[in-house]
């Protein structure tokens, strides 16, 4: 009960949250949105014993990777409230309809094959298998994973340069208004 | 705690582009070297990656059985090495082609030569990977590097433009992508592809439902990469508006990545499962080659007219993928060398024509081309006819090698589909011949040129002679097999 | 009422289908982009509640990954955003459609 | 080197030759492009005098693995059926580039061109892997485009697309077909295969044989060109250069009316008996229909065109009545053809030269001021009109008379053509060449000069020598094709009510 | 040296053949009027020759001889071969002697034209040619002779090809012969379908096992089309009163004397085809004298002096087709000699009128010449008589002959002996018309300022020549051709004339009776002033001038047959062609740019439009996987 009572909580924090991203004006009330699902999403993680997962998700996500999104929301002009009216002919109805052909197609997919199959991998799954502790997540990902624990490097470098490269190259560039880099 | 084999030579180039990655920017802070230097130190490390890429191929004979080095997060097996290589000579062109652009960059070419370093490593893990994640690490790696060389261009308005198209268009891809990793994840509890059919092994769910959506969604995410349609309208104005120095190298480098691995699990993973997945790479391979051909007839920019070409091509390799097994990876890796090459050679022309910063290459500007470089003239129209598949060269082979694949594997149907849009498709390449040929240039402005002509010449070469002589790379293509 | 995987991975697909139909309708670029985390959330959620299910660490294990090629995302994304916002001064992706035919 | 694979070669290196002639020295590459083009016309005298006549096996074959996994190979040989037209193809070049003085803009490539055309040409001819022989099948139209498209009248880019486009849809086909026969010959025996004898050896199933002799039939048929698949080929005479033009319509054409002998008749035995009934009705109707707008065409040399239409009708009727005579007929037309039209390509282009136009309407008199000519054209016209003694007569005849038992009333219909041909011919010599010469211009022509008589003399000798002695030919081709009649014979049990052959005619008859 | 020029008896084809050759290649150098004289040796030597090898036929010991000389169309047996038998032998003694001497006259009539090599080196060629035919083993060279003497007769009426109408007679000429050889070479498909040979002698002898009546009316009727064309009959004359734009020799030689025999030969030629067919042979028979009268009609009304003569030739074609066709082989051929022998003298004596008359060719601007070219005069004086049947000049006998052979028969062919004697008198008249109308009379060219004279001697010679001819030909050949030409037609069954010889001698008096009628009538009508035979002309009404414009047939063809052939092509060329078909094609590639616009229309530049293409490609994807079923 308790797991149901957390889920349909979280649930709907996560959906509101998302919705709020996708519905508010304000870019920093979309940001707000996410945030509220990120943490709900860190409250399912917890009650799936991804204490790991959990704690990273709010200090890396809800911590670095939003502060950077309303720094950025800040440096862009927070004030400026989003015209909502969809410009573009029919893309928001055609939007919403594609997404629901995904979904019926999907969700088709879904209930066809695999509803028999959640029950049942439910029943037999040791929850402690999956006590997702620092030690428990750390020994895969240090001697299996330790490849793409490396690779990751990589691609932080990548984004590192990446950044510092598109930043420089506005400097010399006059009709630039903004100031200082990112 | 089992402690994986640790085999560095298994990630050998990744590892000697990655340090020439980080040679190259720290480097750059220090000794602040002038860009040949920094150029060639990149051009060595995709040298020694090639070399090593070499090794590999010759000393991995193909064995099912081994422990895979990195716990199975890298593999040793031919379509692994002869993947790599295609990437480093895809890098290694696509740096002469860039070169001029590089060193128009001043402080910011070693930002850029740590991309197509550090994008080249990815990709090359991405092709030599069995394991999901890792494929997608190797993917983003990739990508990431492909979305900032496409807004590099610090003059060009439409560079930005394209790097934001690219970027948000491809993050959907990306994520469209994992979610369908994590449904595999779901239906069968493996990351790891394995052997043949290993993936579907442990699964224990009675109906693959699951299985087929995330499928269904890992093979539209890698779609999107090789710009097969209709995942695809990222591709004509990225080309377009992304500098010409670069372009060449971001839609060879994308496809090699994409179609390996597309191939690595179709073929190794889901095998067993073709007559699920046959359907989905038929018609997206229909499509592409249609709306290929269809769209590119119309173009009126040389770039946009080569990337719908890109996704035409994307539609005959996946009439390769068709094939299955062994022969879909041979085929489809003898189809990227032979296209990959003659995609660099040409957007090397046309980086010396339109200058190799510049967005967008109308095909006015090519309007008595012969007159003021018969060179370039000259070796543009043979790639062009090569990449129409016009027999003596090699992009004949390429799609002769292709369809007959796909016939044996009883895709007779999409064959016909493919030798039709290929005429379609000719009309295009005719396009820019004429104006090179037979068009009168508005005014005889000199070219830009990039110092890097002799790209588009060695494409040709390679095109010619593998055209004429394709059996020593058919040769070495039929053993890129996966494990 | 037992709460199954099959519940969770559901409300993955939602917030996946949210995030998708976000991208679709929304014109500032950094909206779009939080959709697009959005769905690498659900992507996780969904790697987390399988992993539970089968009884394995490797669905953690992977979020790890996903949430640093996410991270990486948004500093290179939010650098491009920031670049094409100093140069037009807007952050609408319909106002950059200058390539087109 | 073998012979035959030097006759491939050789041009190509007189290509490379040329192309890397100092490009200060304008005036060097055609005489040198017609040296070397003697060449491979001296070697395929040689090879036409040491071709034994007399059997139907493959002479002088060569073969060399190309790609083994796939079954290619580097196969040539030559049968009576190809010979002439590679003796042809060897005889038109170098007349062709002599007659292309006037090819002042980037001579060098345009000689490389038609070089490389002569390559592809005669290795289409020869080629007994099908893999090779569309190789070179498609490969010429690379030469051609640019000939067309570079040295060709005002609308040379629409003229050259076409044609590129048009013909290439057909190989596509024949493409998609070739593969499918060698995916064939893998699942039966285990391996692929692309020459010829082992995909005749096939056994296909009806239904696939049709198909596959649609896919064939459809890109020879384009080549040919079949009515209705014929308007690419008055666009692409009209705009090309003289030389180009001869070519065309000398040889390139022939790749058609070959493929149709060779290979749908020599590997869809059963389809090809089917299918009589189709090709010969399009090939009747292409006849007239092709003589009929040849007749008001203002232009003489869609006017050629067109009549070219009409006369590779013919060749495909004889061809499809699968008779001996008809044959014959069918396969020494080829070669009258490409000497007939050849020579009035030529001639249509020496006046082009001197007036710069092709229009009837701008003419008038020239018999008078250009006599030579003009008795050039007359005699050409009537070799083209298959007046007896000359060639043309003996591929009509051949033709008609072969093809009657089978398709009598196309052969009737057919035989209209011939009024037909003597109605365009004379109607436009007349507008021509009698009467007073009116406009200045045409008063001030000069006559042919001898370097042009030189080279129409040549054809006309031979209009002549195979009008009168056609077993010269004849002799070499008829045990192929008998061969080819013999194989559909074995294969389907038909056999044309082929009067040559009374003992069937009389069974028949009395059964 | 009998059997030897047998074996040498290709070079009757050799002669003039060679003679052609030289005088294409040297005729400049060879120049005028030795060209000439070369040409005239040339045929004269074969004529030489061919007398020889034909002494046999007349001894009656001679054996038909085939002269093999190399294979052609093996495929087909068809071989280069020489049928030396008195059919040929006589056929080629005509051609080569009435040849020989329009050559010599040549030489005096083309005197001076600047390509008067040419001419002789075509009249050479034609008479290589028409020998071909006559000497042809076998339908298809035969076939050959008869295109090679078409393309000689387009060369030659078109000799003058600066002449607009000339360019167009010689073009007409050759077309119309095609469509008559459309015909022929049906037939010849037709031979070989039945016969598996093209030789005559199989041809002929096998005729009566392997051919039904149905196959043998089809091959009769298609060499009757062909035959049409080359000898002017119904429907097909209308190229030979154009063809008279040729100069004069070309019209007495081939289009009077031989050329225009040819369809008379092959019919008898294969009257063993012909005789299987009772059908095939009404209607040669009716087509020829369809044709006589026809023609005659026009005749009467013609002021052009060669034109006349042109429509008399058809006309006397149709006299040959009549006797053929009611199976008096011998008498066809007859007439045929006969008729050459006189029209060549018509003719080369219309000819001298003109070249004295300085090129004028309408007889109303002429009249008294008989004082000024009295060789003239007297040799037309007999060719008229001859022509118009006066005993005992050639026609007479022949025409007689035709006439007597036709009654014979009975039946239908009564009717057509009675058309043939019309049209005796109306030749008789028309003929004697013209002859007064030129030579009699009031001189009627003083103020267009003419200076008549008579011709030269190389002219008169062969003209005196061709007199003496039609004065004794008739007779001498009467008495020995039956015996002569038998083996030749030794196949076939022969119609003869009455035995009666009162019935015999009813019919001679009675068409000598319709000659003197027409004279009478024509001499007394055109004696008089020009205005009254003019009033004489105008009572006739308007089938006057029907007869003076050919029945307008011209028109008629031009209106019924060009001109709609003429729309027909040029629908099918801009209004099929270049819309439909090769629109059909173009509309390809522009559905195809069609389609390639439409896609640039999706390419709107908005990046949201793009993912919902890519969502969109998703969600098809989708639900087609559900659809078929997971």
């Amino acid at each position: 009960m308790v797991e149901l009572a957390l889920f349909v909580i979280s649930a709907a924090v996560a959906v509101s949250g998302a919705i709020a991203v996708i519905r508010a004006r304000n870019p920093v009330y979309a940001a707000m949105g996410l945030l509220a699902t990120l943490f709900a999403l860190a409250v399912i993680y917890v009650v799936h014993l991804a204490h790991l997962v959990a704690a990273v998700q709010v200090i890396v996500y809800a911590g670095a990777v939003m502060t950077l999104f309303l720094f950025v929301i800040m440096l862009i002009g927070v004030d400026k409230r989003e015209d909502t009216t969809e410009q573009l002919s029919f893309q928001r109805p055609v939007a919403i309809g594609l997404v629901g052909l995904v979904l019926l197609g999907g969700g088709f997919l879904w209930f066809s094959g695999a509803w028999d199959w959640l029950p049942l991998v439910t029943e037999a799954a040791d929850p402690q298998a999956t006590n997702g502790t620092v030690q428990a997540v750390a020994e895969p990902l240090f001697t299996s994973w330790v490849l793409a624990f490396e690779a990751t490097g990589l691609l932080l470098t990548i984004a590192a340069a990446g950044a510092i490269a598109l930043a420089s190259s506005r400097q010399r560039v006059p009709r630039s208004a903004g100031s200082g880099g990112a | 705690m089992t402690f994986p084999q640790i085999d560095w030579l298994a990630i050998g180039p990744e590892l000697v582009l990655a340090v020439g990655a980080a040679a190259v920017l720290l480097l750059d802070v220090t000794l602040r070297p002038a860009f040949p230097r920094l150029g060639g130190l990149a051009a060595m490390a995709m040298a020694a990656g090639i070399g090593l890429a070499i090794w590999q191929w010759m000393a991995w004979v193909p064995a099912a059985g081994q422990p895979l080095p990195f716990g199975g997060m890298v593999v040793a097996d031919r379509l692994a090495s002869s993947g790599r290589l295609l990437v480093l000579v895809v890098a290694a062109l696509g740096l002469a082609t860039g070169w001029s652009l590089l060193a128009a960059q001043g402080r910011r070419a070693a930002e850029a030569l740590a991309l197509m370093l550090l994008g080249t490593a990815g990709f090359s893990l991405m092709v030599s990977t069995p394991h999901l994640v890792m494929m997608f690490l190797g993917l983003e790696i990739g990508s990431l590097s492909l979305y900032l060389l496409a807004g590099f261009s610090r003059r060009e308005r439409r560079s930005d433009e394209a790097a934001i198209k690219y970027f948000l268009l491809g993050g959907l891809a990306s994520a469209v992508f994992i979610y369908g990793v994590s449904l595999l994840f779901a239906g069968t509890g493996h990351l790891d592809l394995g052997g043949q059919g290993h993936l579907l092994e442990g699964t224990i769910i009675t109906t693959p439902a699951v299985i087929i959506l995330g499928l269904a969604l890992v093979i539209v995410g890698l779609s999107f990469k090789v710009s097969a349609a209709p995942f695809h309208s990222w591709a004509p104005d990225v080309y377009q508006g992304a500098p010409a120095g670069f372009t060449g190298f971001l839609a060879a480098s994308a496809k090699v990545g994409g179609f390996l691995a597309l191939v690595r699990i179709l073929v190794t993973a889901f095998g067993p499962m073709s007559a699920d997945w046959e359907p989905i790479i038929a018609v997206v391979a229909t499509l592409s080659m249609v709306i290929g051909s269809l769209g590119a007839i119309v173009q009126d920019d040389v770039r946009r007219l080569l990337a719908y070409s890109g996704v035409a091509h994307a539609g005959f390799i996946l009439t390769g993928v068709m094939a299955g097994g062994q022969e879909a990876a041979s085929t489809v890796w003898f189809y990227l060398a032979v296209y990959v090459v003659q995609v660099l050679g040409a957007f090397a022309v046309v980086a010396a024509v339109s200058g190799p910063e510049s967005a967008g290459s109308p095909l006015s500007a090519y309007r008595g081309l012969s007159r003021r470089s018969p060179y370039l003239a000259a070796t543009f129209s043979v790639l062009l006819l090569g990449m129409a598949g016009l027999p003596l060269t090699s992009g004949f082979v390429a799609k002769f090698g292709v369809f007959q694949a796909a016939w044996t594997a009883g895709f007779g149907w999409l064959v016909v589909v493919a030798v039709l849009t290929s005429v379609i498709a000719l009309y295009l390449y005719l396009r820019v011949i004429v104006a090179m040929y037979m068009g009168e240039a508005e005014e005889d402005l000199p070219l830009p040129g990039t110092g890097s002509d002799w790209v588009p010449g060695v494409a040709v070469f390679a095109t010619l002679l593998f055209g004429l002589l394709p059996g020593p790379l058919l040769d070495f293509a039929s053993h890129a097999s996966p494990l | 009422m037992i709460v199954t995987a099959g519940w969770y991975l559901t409300l993955a697909a939602v917030l996946f289908l949210i995030g998708m139909v976000g991208i679709l309708i929304r014109r500032n670029a950094l909206i779009m982009f939080m959709c697009i985390e959005l769905m690498l959330n659900a992507v996780n959620l969904t790697f987390v509640a399988a992993g539970r299910a089968l009884g394995t660490l490797e669905g953690q294990v992977a979020v790890f990954f996903v949430l640093v090629v996410a991270a990486a995302e948004v500093v290179v994304g939010l650098a491009i955003i920031v670049s094409v916002f100093r140069q037009r001064h807007t952050a609408s992706v319909d106002d950059l459609a200058e390539l087109r035919g | 080197m073998p012979l035959l694979t030097a006759l491939v070669v050789i041009p190509v290196v007189a290509a490379v030759i040329v192309l890397l002639l100092p490009r200060r020295r304008p005036e060097l590459p055609l005489p040198i492009g017609v040296g070397l083009s003697v060449l491979p016309l001296a070697l395929a005298g040689y090879l036409f005098a040491a071709f034994q006549g007399g059997t139907a096996e493959f002479q002088f074959v060569t073969r060399a693995a190309w790609y083994a996994p796939w079954g290619i190979s580097w196969y040539l040989g030559v049968d009576g059926i190809s010979l002439p037209m590679v003796v042809l193809t060897a005889l038109l070049v170098p007349l062709a580039l002599a007659a292309s003085g006037m090819i002042l803009r980037r001579t060098r490539e345009f000689v490389a061109a038609i070089l490389l055309l002569e390559a592809g040409l005669i290795g289409a001819f020869l080629a007994l892997d099908l893999f090779m022989f569309f190789v070179f099948f498609e490969a010429i139209l690379i030469p051609m485009y640019f000939i067309i498209g570079l040295w060709g009248g005002e609308r040379r880019i629409y003229a050259a697309v076409k044609f590129f486009l048009y013909t290439a849809f057909g190989s596509a086909l024949l493409l998609a077909g070739i593969i499918a026969m060698a995916v064939i010959h893998s699942r039966e025996t285990g391996a692929l295969s692309f020459a010829f004898e082992d995909l005749a050896a096939l056994d296909l199933g009806h239904t696939t044989e049709l198909w596959l002799f649609a896919a064939f039939a459809l890109a020879f048929a384009i080549k040919v060109p079949l009515f209705p698949l014929h308007t690419w080929l008055p666009d692409a005479h009209v705009e090309a250069p003289t030389g180009g033009s001869v070519l065309l319509a000398g040889v390139l054409l022939k790749l058609g009316t070959y493929g149709l002998i060779r290979f749908n008749l020599g590997l869809f035995p059963q389809a090809s008996v089917d299918a009589v009934p189709v090709l010969t009705v399009l090939a009747v109707i292409g006849i007239v229909y092709g003589a009929v707008v040849a007749i008001v065409q203002p232009d003489l040399k869609k006017l050629v065109a067109y009549s070219s239409v009409s006369h590779l009708g013919f060749i495909v009727l004889g061809t499809f009545a699968l008779t001996s005579a008809g044959l014959q007929g069918g396969v020494i037309q080829n070669v009258n053809h490409g000497i007939t039209t050849g020579a009035l390509f030529l001639l249509v282009g020496m006046i082009y030269d001197r007036r710069h136009t092709k229009q009837i309407a701008d003419f008038g008199g020239l018999a008078k001021v250009m006599p030579v000519y003009a008795g050039f054209f007359l005699f050409t016209a009537f070799a083209s009109m298959g007046l007896p003694a000359l060639n043309g007569f003996v591929g009509e005849f051949l033709v008609l008379v072969g093809s009657y038992p089978a398709v009598p009333v196309g052969a009737i219909v057919g035989a209209v053509g011939v009024v037909l041909a003597a109605i365009y011919l004379l109607w436009a010599y007349e507008r021509v060449f009698t009467g007073e010469p009116t406009l200045p211009e045409n008063k001030a022509l000069i006559d042919l000069r001898p370097r042009e008589v030189a080279v129409l003399a040549p054809l006309a000798v031979l209009m002549l020598l195979l009008g009168l002695y056609p077993r010269i030919l004849l002799d070499k081709i008829e045990p192929s094709t008998e061969a080819v009649l013999d194989h559909i014979e074995t294969v389907t049990g038909y056999v044309a009510p082929e009067p040559s052959r009374p003992e069937h005619l009389l069974a028949e008859v009395s059964g | 040296m009998v059997e030897s020029a047998q074996d040498l008896i290709w070079l009757v084809i050799g002669l003039p053949l060679a003679g052609a050759i030289l005088l294409h290649f040297a005729g400049r150098r060879i120049g005028d009027p030795r060209a000439g004289y070369l040409a005239t040796a040339a045929l004269g030597a074969a004529f030489v020759l061919a007398a020889v090898a034909s002494v046999p036929f007349f001894t009656g010991d001679g054996q038909s001889r085939l002269v093999p000389l190399g294979e052609w169309l093996p495929v087909l047996g068809v071989r280069f071969e020489i049928n030396w038998d008195p059919l040929a032998a006589l056929m080629t003694l005509v051609v080569t002697g009435v040849g020989t001497l329009i050559h010599l006259y040549a030489i005096g009539y083309m005197h001076g034209d600047e390509r008067f090599p040419r001419f002789f080196c075509y009249l050479n060629l034609f008479a290589a040619s028409m020998l071909t035919l006559v000497l042809a083993a076998n339908f298809v060279m035969l076939f050959a002779g008869w295109e090679l003497v078409g393309l000689c007769s387009y060369l030659l009426i078109s000799f003058w090809f600066t002449k607009p109408s000339a360019a167009a007679a010689g073009k007409k000429a050759f077309v119309v012969n095609r469509i008559g050889d459309l015909g022929f070479m049906v037939a010849l498909m037709l031979v070989f379908f039945s016969f598996h040979t093209f030789d005559f002698a199989s041809v002929f002898e096998q005729a009566g096992s392997l051919l039904n009546e149905g196959t043998a009316t089809a091959i009769g009727l298609l060499m009757l089309v062909g035959a049409a064309g080359k000898s002017a009959q119904i429907p097909l004359y209308v190229w030979l009163p154009d063809a008279m734009e040729g100069p004069t020799p070309v019209s007495a030689l081939i289009h009077a004397a031989t050329m225009v025999t040819a369809g008379v030969y092959l019919v008898a030629r294969s009257g063993a085809i012909f005789q299987l067919s009772p059908w095939a042979m009404g209607v040669v028979a009716v087509i020829g004298a369809a044709t006589a009268l026809w023609a005659a009609t026009i005749a009467l009304a013609q002021t052009d002096i060669k034109r006349v003569l042109a429509y008399s030739t058809i006309s006397q074609l149709g006299y040959m087709f009549l006797a053929v066709g009611a199976a008096g082989y011998t008498a066809g051929i007859f007439h045929l000699m006969t008729h050459a022998f006189f029209k060549a003298l018509l003719f080369l004596g219309a000819g001298s009128v003109i070249h004295g008359m300085t090129g004028e060719q309408d007889m109303r601007r002429m009249g008294g010449l008989r004082k000024h070219m009295p060789v003239t005069f007297l040799t037309m004086a007999i060719g008229t008589l001859a022509i118009a049947g006066m005993p005992p000049l050639a026609g007479f006998w022949s025409k007689d002959e035709i006439l007597a052979v036709v009654f014979e028969r009975g039946g239908l062919f009564v009717a057509l002996w009675a058309v043939g004697l019309v049209t005796a008198f109306l030749t008789a008249f028309y003929m004697t018309r013209q002859f007064v109308l030129v030579f009699l009379g009031r001189p009627r060219w003083e103020e267009t300022g003419h200076h008549p004279h008579e011709s030269p001697r190389v002219m008169t010679v062969p003209l005196m020549v061709l007199a003496a001819l039609a004065i004794f030909g008739g007779l001498v050949i009467r008495l020995g051709l039956e015996s002569f030409l038998e083996p030749s037609f030794e196949l076939v069954d022969q119609a003869h004339a009455p035995s009666d010889p009162l019935v015999l001698l009813l019919l001679a008096g009675l068409s000598v009776g319709a000659g003197l009628l027409g004279i009478g009538t024509a001499a007394f009508v055109y004696r008089k002033a020009p205005s009254e035979w003019e009033g004489f002309e105008r009572g006739f009404g308007p089938a006057w001038g029907w007869w003076r414009d050919g029945y307008r047939v011209d028109d008629i063809y031009g209106a019924v047959v060009v001109a709609p052939g003429l729309k027909a092509a040029e629908a099918a060329a801009f209004k099929v062609d270049l819309p439909v078909i090769d629109g059909a094609v173009n509309s390809v590639g522009g559905a195809a740019r069609e389609f390639g616009f439409s896609f640039r229309n999706l390419q709107t530049g908005f990046v949201r439009n793009y993912g919902a293409y890519f969502v969109a490609g998703l969600g098809a994807l989708l639900i087609w996987l559900a659809v078929r079923g997971g």
